[in-house]
């Protein structure tokens, strides 16, 4: 019982910062078709734009004008740099994401120093709201759940109350003809990146003090967030929060577990001392994404909710 | 006639580690300015390269090479094992395939126990403790702990995560029958972000005393959720003095976290010492003093060759076997039988009422008396049937 | 019919000459290359990367195989690489074991062929992991690859007995029978070895582009529905194609495992992966010999730059970023378009618009190397300032910012003007 | 005089070296349908693209008295030019619907039409509205594309050739349906090969050789050209 | 009775809801030139689709010299000789016109998926090669990367690869779209002279070059086959007319005649 609720919740709560990582990829994954390989490198800026700026005045003005700064830059870089590349196709457009990872993880070194910077949560919401079987709930933690649905509202809007997700669609097969409708699809795309980004950076404010900010953050955070996305299934905001979800409470609920490989597979005549035997469920829950990326793209490769394939 | 003793540091020096051997670059180079300026290692003058490996053995080699070919016959490496394996193998190998050019490879914070047991070599001297002497050290002062009647011991599932819990299981059942181990997990190396399940787990076993080998971020992250969660027991960690760790853990952590260390800027120091490490501190503003050994191990050598009156390896070596030395933490043994040191460690606890603080914060790390685990409580057994060559 | 069939078929394929200077020629070139580097001394330091660069030219080759060739995006080619390399490592204990024991097959096996382990492992290794991941190309394709190497990559850490845990498997290369009286313990004796082995590999992979296959794999890379009207399965030619390029990336595993005696997981990992991703793209995916000079490239700049710059991974991304955006062709792009122009009709014209980007380019690197530089050095905090040709440029120097502005600001309209120059011609 | 609605003036244009367009002079008035006709390659898709700044136009063209080469092509289209491409470039993996949305210039001022209005036009059409556009028949396609350029309410169509692969009989109703919307009004640039239809609904007709006019009159005065028939066009 | 080159049977397919082939049944005689006209979105490319294994059908059997292939990938109908092109071109652009004629013929001379033979030493391929190249006259553009064609050589080319892998069924989805006459009258002489003796289905809406081609029409309206009957015949039936040809009947046939 008390497992249980407690990997609940947890699950619930890790799904949550996982979709929350994730959302502003979803974006331009789906709206662009670009596989945004800096993302977690956005999400950094986010974090640390936010630890300079609530230095010099408080969290909440961080938390407002991290993400706006975060978007800005991704405005850039699709201005000056992603633009460029895109005649050139979906690789091209990976691949500069990729080095563009290595660029801003290294500037941000320059900049910030190679340590932890002392980024914390604000003293309003540093204090434990509940607790429960002995285990404290901080209200940060709480603050996060509100944050991740209010960006769940915030991106339902823009990809169904707005026609930039059709506009930039029908840019990627025919850029040319959506100009002669009358759309500016440049500066479209330079949005939704910025958007994106932002999004992104709004999740390293967030995560940059509940976790740690440090200039490794990015590239730990880097794959998973592709997992969230293509499982979800592209073009699916839903599917992505449902991915969240899931990964998050699979995960959780996995670690609750400390059956052996040997209880479960004795019957084959797996020893409990040999090194496959003893595997505990428990220390693979961290693959579990993994595992279920390469499933589902095996098995479903639209991915849970996603309208059509990558 | 006075000659360059050439020492190759081969070690991060960019790249997620780069901050952490760039650390241990200025420490040696420190420490060979000291030493030069009172005249050099018997008269020597010595000289410390950095070459970066970015923690890839192959890379190792291929920087081991370069330092060959400007004529270096001392390396010093410390992180990653996995390197010093390499590093171990490779020299070995060049030191019988090259007679006369023979190489010496002052390992500094590798820490497996392997090295001085079942693959002890004449080549490698250790001047941190290993894994299991850290054990042994951190279970002494748990010993001496009543209260603590609960452990969970948690790592990161590969050699080194292993080798600490079982080390930390078997000395808890020898020197503590009472404590009840409530847990022993491991998980994927650098793949966990929240670990606030693995702390739930932890606190519904009703732990009072958490150990880890964890590092970098693991050991952060595993740290913050604990915090976050209520967690309210001891955590006893490998590398909780680690760069950065500070800040990153921060005010919750004091008092609760502590670190196996052989040394901590806040113990009583002598006037010299003290100097010696404002000293550093002062010329690397952004470098916190944390390698005790390295001054051991540049000291160390420089009796070495004096003893020897020569700075060839071969000699050098012979030199250094059993000798021991008065550091400021107390005597220093470089054990003949595997060629690892036997030294002071202290039991620091993460404390925001300090002298000296790191990373540039009012953190820092303090150790009482009862926090002193002697050097000849941490020797163990060896299984190192040394092959010497002939002198 | 036949009759003009015939003659025709003369005049469609390249006559034995053009395909000697075309295709038997550079492949000569390269082995005397390989075969005069000795005659020069190298140092040891030179042997050593030298053959770390030999390794990587087939790897990056092998990879080149599917990215440049197949059309495609692998984020985990590392693990064929190490799978490779692992068996050959462990073939390597058996010759070891065996040539001290009871002898057996592996006693009479030469390390100087262990290459050969490495690629059936890697190959083997591509049959199981491409089954699955082949099925479809492009993103998804892309994002299994990813999926695998890190679970591939976290195994390689959990099961100690196969991977030898963090500290890998090390084996000797000096057992076992000899071949060509190469004792392979001197490191310029395994330059040999590992020349022998580049130039197979180079040759292998070379040969496979010509085979049915290979063309098929080109075919399926540009338009799989059609192949699929002519007869072929796209699935299965991305599957043998993946077998392939496995394999070759096993045999430059099996070179690294006698080359460094050691084989560690971390070979396995993404951090590989990616770096193969950067030599195969920054040499250049739609030329044969692009990987070759990406693999040198990077192996040198790995391995030497950081001496000079501890920011080495900020200049390798911004390489790789230029590259991406201004010379899709790579290297090999780049020397293909000045060797072109230097055989086209106005040398001289070409020289001399070369010579002005080339100066534009200069300018605008003397500028960001000063800024990098001024940076990281600022930034350290070790009040070491950057110092380049005895100038003083601390980071709030007025010299310092000239330096960084002025030949910004000229490269910038040097190039601007060199572009549109070039439009006007067009 | 009333001002023109298009105006092109000297127009030339280039594929890299090759020199296609040779000063094209062209005027349509507002309400007018006017035919362009030729034989292949010689430069009527260019004209079209040309003007609606898809090929890089030199020389003077005015839409409504401003000056429009060098705009962007949104900016061109925002102006009430509207295009339909020889190529069709229907959206394929949108619905029919989608696609017919996405001509709607500004969702805050929609146009007169409706796409309700369109999917009556066209039953075939109505009948996938809600099916991706990329599987649709060449036809249906052609007929999407000219449905999509009108929801953007355009005060000038250019229609490249429409009837390209169309069923004898949809031909024929493709010919109504220009002349049913150039009776609302809108001006109408057509690049047509049949000349069964061009001259049906055309009021002025243009004919191009080797990148520029050649002729130019009523289709009554045309019909009787035999000459111009003969050397311009290949019937 | 010979077997049919081609035969279907009350074929069906549906999309979801919409059931765009209504029961077709049809059967095509060895070295029959046989054109399927119909209205736009009548189903003749589905029809093609389906008979060349880019569809599944829903119900019903298409069989090819009395083997049922219905359903079969299309790589293993095209093994079976029968092969197809495209209503949009559909060609390999980065490859020159030669590579893409070759690709058209290795399989079908049992290269397959060869690894340890050099293509430039099969002498077979490259004979075959050329042959081909020489009977649609693009010999001369041979070494020409095919994303440079002018349009109409690039649907010649199209036609190239279609029957470079010596099918004895060729299916050519609207040929001669976007072509002007002088190249239309070209391209119909190539494709009667590069398939004679075999088997032809074609679908044109250039009247032209139906009724100048074809051995038989069938006329396919949503889905169903109003009318298979000799050129003739088909201009003269009323529903066809209706249906399809409409009041221009009379003017294209006469531009064709
Ligand atoms: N993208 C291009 N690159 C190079 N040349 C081109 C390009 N597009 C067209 N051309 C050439 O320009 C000339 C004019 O082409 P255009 O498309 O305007 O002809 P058209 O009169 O519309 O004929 P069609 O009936 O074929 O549509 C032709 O000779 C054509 O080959
Ligand atoms: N995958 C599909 N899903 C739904 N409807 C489809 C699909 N494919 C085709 N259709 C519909 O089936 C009908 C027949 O299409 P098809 O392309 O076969 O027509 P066609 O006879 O070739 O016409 P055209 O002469 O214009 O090329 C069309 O209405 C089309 O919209
Ligand atoms: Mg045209
Ligand atoms: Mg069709």
């Amino acid at each position: 019982m008390e497992t249980i609720v407690f990997s609940l919740l947890n699950g619930v709560i890790y799904g949550l910062l996982l979709f929350m990582l994730s959302s502003g990829l979803t974006l331009i994954f789906s709206m662009m078709g670009v596989l945004n390989f800096a993302h977690a490198s956005f999400y950094m800026l986010g974090a640390y734009f936010a630890y300079t700026i609530s230095e010099a005045s408080s969290f909440w003005v961080a938390l407002i004008f991290a993400p706006i700064l975060v978007g800005l830059v991704g405005a850039l870089v699709e201005k000056y740099g992603l633009r460029t590349v895109h005649v050139n196709g979906h690789v091209a457009e990976l691949l500069f994401t990729f080095g563009l990872a290595y660029l801003i993880d290294e500037v941000v070194k320059i900049i910030w120093g190679r340590n932890a910077v002392d980024y914390k949560v604000p003293e309003l919401l540093d204090f434990p709201l509940f607790e429960l079987f002995g285990a404290q709930y901080p209200a940060y933690r709480i603050f996060t759940l509100f944050v991740a649905l209010a960006m769940l509202a915030g991106l339902w809007f823009i990809l169904n109350r707005t026609r930039a997700g059709l506009i930039i669609q029908a840019a990627l097969s025919h850029p040319h003809m959506v100009g002669h409708l009358g759309h500016n699809v440049p500066r479209i795309f330079m949005t939704v990146f910025g958007v994106g980004c932002a999004l992104a950076g709004l999740a390293g404010v967030i995560g940059g003090n509940y976790l740690v900010t440090d200039p490794a953050m990015g590239v730990q955070m880097g794959p998973i967030v592709f997992v969230v996305v293509v499982v979800g299934g592209l073009g699916s905001l839903m599917g992505a929060f449902l991915a969240a979800m899931i990964l998050g409470l699979l995960q959780t609920f996995a670690v609750a577990i400390d059956a052996r490989f040997a209880d479960i597979f004795g019957w084959l005549g797996l020893d409990a001392t040999s090194e496959l035997g003893s595997i505990t469920i428990a220390s693979l829950a961290p693959m579990i994404p993994f595992l279920m990326l390469v499933l589902v793209l095996m098995i479903r490769p639209r991915g849970l909710l996603g309208d059509r394939e990558l | 006639s006075a000659d360059t003793l050439k020492i190759a540091f081969i070690d991060p020096l960019s790249g997620p580690f780069g901050p952490t051997g760039q650390d241990g670059l200025n420490e040696w180079e420190y420490a060979a300015e000291q030493i030069n300026a009172k005249g050099g290692i018997n008269g020597n003058q010595v000289e410390v390269t950095g070459y970066d490996n970015k923690v890839n053995p192959k890379e190792s080699l291929v920087q081991l090479q370069k330092a060959l070919d400007n004529g270096v016959r001392y390396i010093a490496q410390g992180n990653g094992s996995s390197v010093a394996s390499a590093l171990i193998d490779a020299i070995t190998k060049h030191n019988k395939r090259n007679p006369g050019e023979e190489v010496l490879f002052l390992n500094y914070a590798a820490v497996d126990p392997s090295f001085t047991n079942d693959r002890c070599n004449f080549w490698h001297f250790r001047f941190d403790a290993d894994s299991d002497m850290k054990m042994e050290a951190i279970t002494d002062w748990v010993k001496g702990q009543e209260d603590i009647k609960k452990v969970y011991i948690i790592g990161q599932d590969y050699s080194f995560g292993k080798a600490v819990a079982a080390a930390a299981e078997k000395n808890l059942t020898e020197k503590r029958p009472d404590i009840e181990i409530v847990g022993n997990e491991l998980h994927p190396l650098g793949k966990v972000k929240d670990f606030t399940p693995y702390v739930q787990k932890i606190i519904s076993s009703g732990a009072d005393a958490m150990i880890t080998g964890n590092w970098g971020a693991d050991m952060v992250l595993l740290i913050k959720a604990a915090i976050d969660s209520g967690f309210d027991g001891k955590i006893l960690t490998y590398y909780g003095g680690s760069r950065g760790a500070a800040t990153a853990m921060g005010q919750a952590a004091v008092g609760q976290v502590m670190a196996i260390v052989e040394h901590n800027t806040n113990l009583e120091m002598s006037d010299a010492h003290a100097a010696y490490v404002d000293g550093y501190e002062a010329k690397y503003s952004e470098s916190n003093y944390y390698y005790q050994r390295i001054d051991n191990a540049m000291h160390m050598l420089a009796m070495a060759a004096e003893k020897a009156d020569s700075i060839d390896p071969v000699d050098v070596a012979f030199a250094l076997e059993g000798m021991t030395y008065e550091g400021p933490t107390g005597t220093l043994t470089m054990r003949a039988d595997n060629h690892q040191v036997l030294q002071p460690m202290f039991m620091s606890t993460f404390s925001d009422n300090v002298a000296r603080g790191v990373d540039n914060g009012p953190f820092g790390w303090v150790a009482d008396d009862a926090a002193r685990i002697e050097a000849e409580d941490t020797r163990t057994e060896t299984t190192c049937q040394m092959t010497r060559p002939s002198k | 019919m036949s009759n003009i069939a015939t003659d025709t078929m003369i005049s469609l394929s390249p006559s034995g000459s053009q395909k000697f200077m075309q295709r038997t020629v550079p492949l000569i070139i390269f082995a005397v290359i390989l075969a005069v580097i000795p005659v020069f001394g190298p140092s040891r330091t030179m042997y050593s990367l030298l053959n770390a660069m030999g390794v990587n030219i087939v790897f990056a080759m092998s990879y080149n195989m599917l990215l440049g060739r197949a059309g495609l995006l692998s984020f985990g080619h590392a693990v064929y690489f190490g799978l490779g390399g692992y068996a050959a490592v462990h073939a390597m204990g058996a010759i070891e074991a065996a040539s001290y024991g009871d002898g057996g097959f592996w006693a009479g096996y030469p390390v100087f062929f262990l290459p050969f382990i490495g690629f059936a492992g890697g190959a083997l290794a591509g049959a199981v992991i491409g089954w699955p991941s082949c099925r479809r190309a492009g993103t998804p394709f892309a994002m299994i690859s990813l999926g695998v190497a890190e679970l591939i990559s976290a195994a390689g850490f959990m099961f100690g007995s196969i991977f030898g845990g963090e500290e890998g498997i090390s084996g000797d290369r000096m057992n076992g029978p000899e071949m060509f009286g190469l004792s392979l313990g001197p490191i310029n004796e395994v330059y040999w070895f590992i020349a022998f082995w580049t130039f197979i590999g180079v040759l292998g992979i070379y040969a496979f582009t010509r085979t049915p296959l290979g063309k098929m794999s080109e075919a399926t890379r540009d338009n799989p529905e059609r192949a699929e009207f002519v007869g072929y399965d796209p699935q299965k030619v991305r599957y043998l194609v993946f077998i392939f390029a496995g394999g070759f990336a096993g045999l430059a595993g099996g070179m690294s495992a006698v080359n460094y005696e050691i084989f560690t997981p971390e070979a396995l990992s993404l951090a590989p992966s990616g770096m193969v991703l950067l030599m195969a793209y920054i040499g250049g995916i739609r030329y044969f010999a692009g990987p070759i000079l990406g693999a040198i490239l990077l192996t040198y700049m790995q391995s030497m730059m950081s001496d000079y710059s501890e920011a080495w991974l900020l200049y390798l991304g911004l390489l790789f970023i230029v590259i991406v955006m201004f010379a899709p062709g790579g290297l090999a792009g780049i020397f293909g378009g000045l060797f072109r122009g230097l055989r086209g009709d106005n040398p001289a014209a070409s020289l001399r618009q070369w010579a002005v980007q080339i100066t534009g380019i200069v300018l605008m690197m003397i500028s960001l190397v000063t800024l990098i530089e001024m940076s990281v050095n600022w930034s350290n905090n070790y009040g070491e300032v950057f110092e380049p040709f005895g100038m003083h440029l601390p980071h709030d120097g007025v010299l310092t910012w000239a330096v960084i502005f002025i030949p910004f600001v000229a490269g910038v309209g040097i190039l601007r003007k060199a572009l549109k120059n070039k439009e006007g011609q067009a | 005089m009333t001002q023109a609605m298009l105006s092109v003036k000297d127009l030339n244009a280039y594929y890299g070296k090759s020199h296609v367009l040779r000063g094209v002079n062209m005027e349509i008035m507002p309400g007018e349908v006017i035919a362009l006709l030729g034989r292949n390659g010689v430069g009527r898709s260019t004209t079209a693209k040309a003007i609606m700044g898809e090929v890089e136009p030199k020389g003077e063209i005015t839409f409504k008295g401003q000056p429009i080469s060098g705009l962007e092509s949104y900016q061109i289209a925002r102006l009430g030019l509207g295009y339909v491409p020889e190529s069709r470039d229907i959206f394929p993996a949108m619905t029919v619907r989608q696609n017919l949305i996405l001509g709607i210039k500004d969702m805050r001022h929609p146009g007169k039409h409706t796409v309700d209005q369109m999917l009556d036009m066209f039953p075939n059409l109505r009948a996938r509205a809600d099916n991706l556009a990329g599987v649709l028949s060449g036809g249906e396609k052609q007929m999407l594309t000219m449905c999509r350029t009108l929801m953007g309410d355009p005060e000038l169509i250019i229609i490249d050739e429409p009837t390209e692969g169309l069923a004898p009989k949809i031909v024929h109703q493709i010919g109504d349906v220009i002349a049913e919307i150039a009776k609302t009004g809108v001006s109408i640039l057509l690049v047509e090969q049949k000349l069964s239809i061009a001259l049906r609904i055309a009021d002025r007709v243009y004919v191009m050789g080797h990148g520029e006019i050649v002729y130019s009159g009523t289709p009554e005065e045309f019909k009787t050209r035999d000459d111009v028939r003969a050397e311009w066009l290949e019937v | 009775m010979s077997v049919p080159a081609l035969s279907i049977n009350n074929l069906h397919k549906s999309f979801g809801p919409a059931h765009i082939i209504r029961g077709v049944t049809l059967d095509i005689e060895p070295g029959e030139r046989h054109a399927i006209i119909g209205p736009n979105g009548a189903g003749k490319s589905t029809l093609f689709n389906l008979i060349s294994g880019g569809y599944h059908p829903s119900s019903g059997s298409i069989k090819l010299r009395g083997e049922e292939i219905g359903g079969m990938k299309p790589f293993k109908i095209n093994r079976k000789g029968l092969s197809r092109s495209f209503q949009v071109s559909n060609i390999f652009s980065n490859m020159t016109v030669r590579e893409n004629v070759r690709c058209g013929v290795l399989y079908s001379m049992g290269y397959g998926y060869g690894f340890w033979r050099n293509v430039g030493n099969l002498h077979d391929v490259q004979r075959k090669t050329a042959e081909i190249l020489e009977s649609v006259d693009l010999l001369d553009k041979a070494q020409l990367p095919a994303a440079l064609l002018p349009y109409a050589d690039q649907r010649t080319l199209e036609i190239a690869i279609t029957i470079a892998g010596g099918a004895d069924v060729i299916m050519l989805d609207e040929p001669t779209a976007g072509m002007s006459h002088s190249e239309t009258e070209r391209a119909v002489a190539l494709i009667k002279q590069a398939t004679e003796g075999k088997t032809l289905l074609i679908v044109e809406h250039d009247m032209g070059v139906v009724f100048n081609m074809a051995d038989r029409i069938s006329v396919l309206v949503y889905g169903e086959i109003i009318a298979t009957d000799k050129p003739m015949a088909i201009r003269g039936n009323e529903k066809v007319r209706e249906a399809y040809l409409g009041d221009e009947a009379d003017a294209i046939e006469g531009d064709a005649a």
